[in-house]
């Protein structure tokens, strides 16, 4: 992160800009150009440590450079064109990641590195945090109390301190008291994952937002099938004979033809026999409905 | 059963299930009939509809006859 | 099914499966009989042992769905 | 079967089933034709309302008779 | 499905399922034939053998709701 | 089944099912067109509401022949 | 569905799901072509054997008896 180390200088729009800053604009360029994608993250909430072990990860792959602002901003303007609808995406801590990857991929290699954190008291959540009940590792002792001053509902059982009930103690958008953190960081809650979250990728003039990026095999999968259907059922429907529905549509005819010969009661040698059972069968629904009555020849009684 | 199928065949054809109706087809198919298991019938059929009942005959012939024909 | 009934109700009274023996039934349920019909259904009959049909009628839930009319 | 086959054809094209139309689909199917099981179907038919039958969801029996008539 | 029934009824008359054939009974049906529709179907059952579909046709794609897939 | 997706496609891109319109989008699958099953499909989809019969009670592929041509 | 129609299509037609395949079949039928959307199906397409997801996924349970398979 030796960009954050150099000298720094507020920006203003002066004719004068320092070199240091000029190479690292030329740089931003030149990757942009070198690679087929490149995406913007948020930085915010990674440790150093995560940002290294992704970096050693996914050397090959892919390329992260961590940019002020402003020069990205300024290298985006500067190669002009499409490329500037990518500005939108700037605020924050920022990130740069280059890759060869199709942003499908890039975006997945993303997700994956990502990993549970720990929640910092003083800070607002971004999601409902819940504790479900059952044991903790805990012995009974001042821990208990500690606990249920921070809202978790804590008690002593068998001789062990468990969460009597499931509850929410923080929602989406509250801020999480010191104790809680606290809490929740001994009870080895993690509720944040935490890595380089993808704002937007852009490729060849396209630029994804995260909604986009996330492939749905089943989803996916589902869609084919429905696709298929549909075109099964049209050619059904107008008797349009292919690989797919010929024999259906035999089957379809020779039903009808089964289903008429038997609704209408004709007596075609193929299907005498059914007949045959489909009055037995009417006898026998009748007869059901006598079953405790006189009426019933003994070989119709059970 | 004879009398089960006489029932449904005067049904079928428009007719009241009445013991005359019954006894009528019954005699015609040469089934030395008893008046008692007639009335009985007739009584039994009372107030079930018969056509209701042979729509809920949810089952149907499974094997068919492959020679048949 | 009139036709079938009939033909099944002179098969269950031991009679032989004629075209008088059904007309007389149907005649007896006031079915106005079309002769060709009774024709039909005792020629499709020949041959067929009707009470081997009959045992095989090893009936299954039709698990038709709700379509079924 | 062909009979019915014959009186499907007619009624999807929108033809009313009587003897001649059946006859004439059977014969152009080079079917040896036999009356009475022409006026028999059409006899059969009569009352049918088609549509309605044919959206009956019908079991098909297990072995169909492929090589039945 | 007219050409499929006339597909099927040339078969069970034991004709070979040819254009001519096909025609010839559609035509008898008074149906309007379109010429590539025929050709369509007799070339999609070049290599089918329709007793074998139907023998296997127990299980004939059935109504069914539409929320599949 | 080529030629039906392609008519679903021309269909729901709003156009008009076509000939043309079909052949095209088949010639940019680079599919060899064969105009006679082009001319029976538009043929069949005459007077057919595609939407209405995608909608409707839909009959369910057996099993679909993953190898099918 | 456009784009899975083309996708669908594009396979049947035997050639490989690129994004230029697509994007030329959907353009065939007039389709206003969303490069974000073609490049996300083919992305998810390709872990996905075609025809094993079809013929997976359209064995749909039948509302038929046990004889299904």
């Amino acid at each position: 992160m030796t960009e954050s180390d150099v000298a720094r200088g507020g920006v203003r729009h002066t004719t004068h800009i320092p070199q240091w800053k000029l190479d690292e604009v030329a740089e931003i360029k030149r990757l942009i150009e070198e690679y087929n994608v490149f995406g913007l993250v948020a930085l915010r909430g990674i440790s150093s440590g995560q940002l290294q072990k992704i970096r050693r990860e996914t050397r090959g792959k892919l390329v992260i450079k961590v940019a002020r602002n402003n020069l990205i901003r300024r290298a985006l303007t500067d190669i002009g064109g499409e490329v500037t609808k990518m500005i939108d995406y700037i605020e924050d801590q920022t990130a740069i990641v280059y890759s060869n990857l199709n942003p499908f991929k890039l975006y997945d290699i993303l997700e994956s590195m990502k990993v549970p954190a720990p929640i910092k008291g003083g800070t607002v959540s971004p999601i409902d945090i819940t504790i479900e009940k059952g044991p903790t590792p805990f012995n009974p002792g001042p821990i208990v109390g500690e606990l249920q001053k921070a809202g978790i509902p804590a008690a002593i059982e068998g001789g062990k301190v468990v969460i009597k009930t499931t509850k929410t103690v923080v929602h989406a958008g509250e801020t999480v008291s010191k104790e809680l953190a606290s809490m929740l960081t001994r009870l080895e809650i993690y509720p944040l994952t935490v890595g380089l979250d993808v704002r937007a990728i852009y490729e060849d003039g396209m630029v994804f937002e995260p909604e986009m990026l996330v492939i749905d095999v089943a989803a996916t999968v589902a869609k084919l099938a429905q696709g298929y259907h549909d075109a099964f059922n049209l050619a059904m429907h107008c008797a349009y004979p292919t690989d797919e529905t010929i024999i259906p549509l035999i089957q379809k005819a020779f039903k009808e033809g089964y289903t008429l010969a038997l609704e209408g009661a004709i007596p075609a040698p193929a299907i005498i026999g059914d007949l045959l059972q489909r009055a037995h069968r009417d006898l026998i629904q009748i007869a059901s409905l006598l079953a405790d009555t006189d009426a019933l020849d003994e070989d119709l009684k059970a | 059963m004879e009398y089960v199928y006489a029932a449904l065949l005067v049904h079928k054809a428009g007719g009241e299930i009445t013991e005359d109706a019954i006894k009528a087809v019954l005699n015609a198919a040469n089934v030395d009939v008893e008046d008692t298991r007639v009335k009985a019938l007739v009584s039994a059929l009372e107030g079930i509809d018969i056509d209701d009942a042979l729509s809920k005959a949810t089952v149907i012939p499974q094997a068919a006859p492959a020679a048949a024909g």
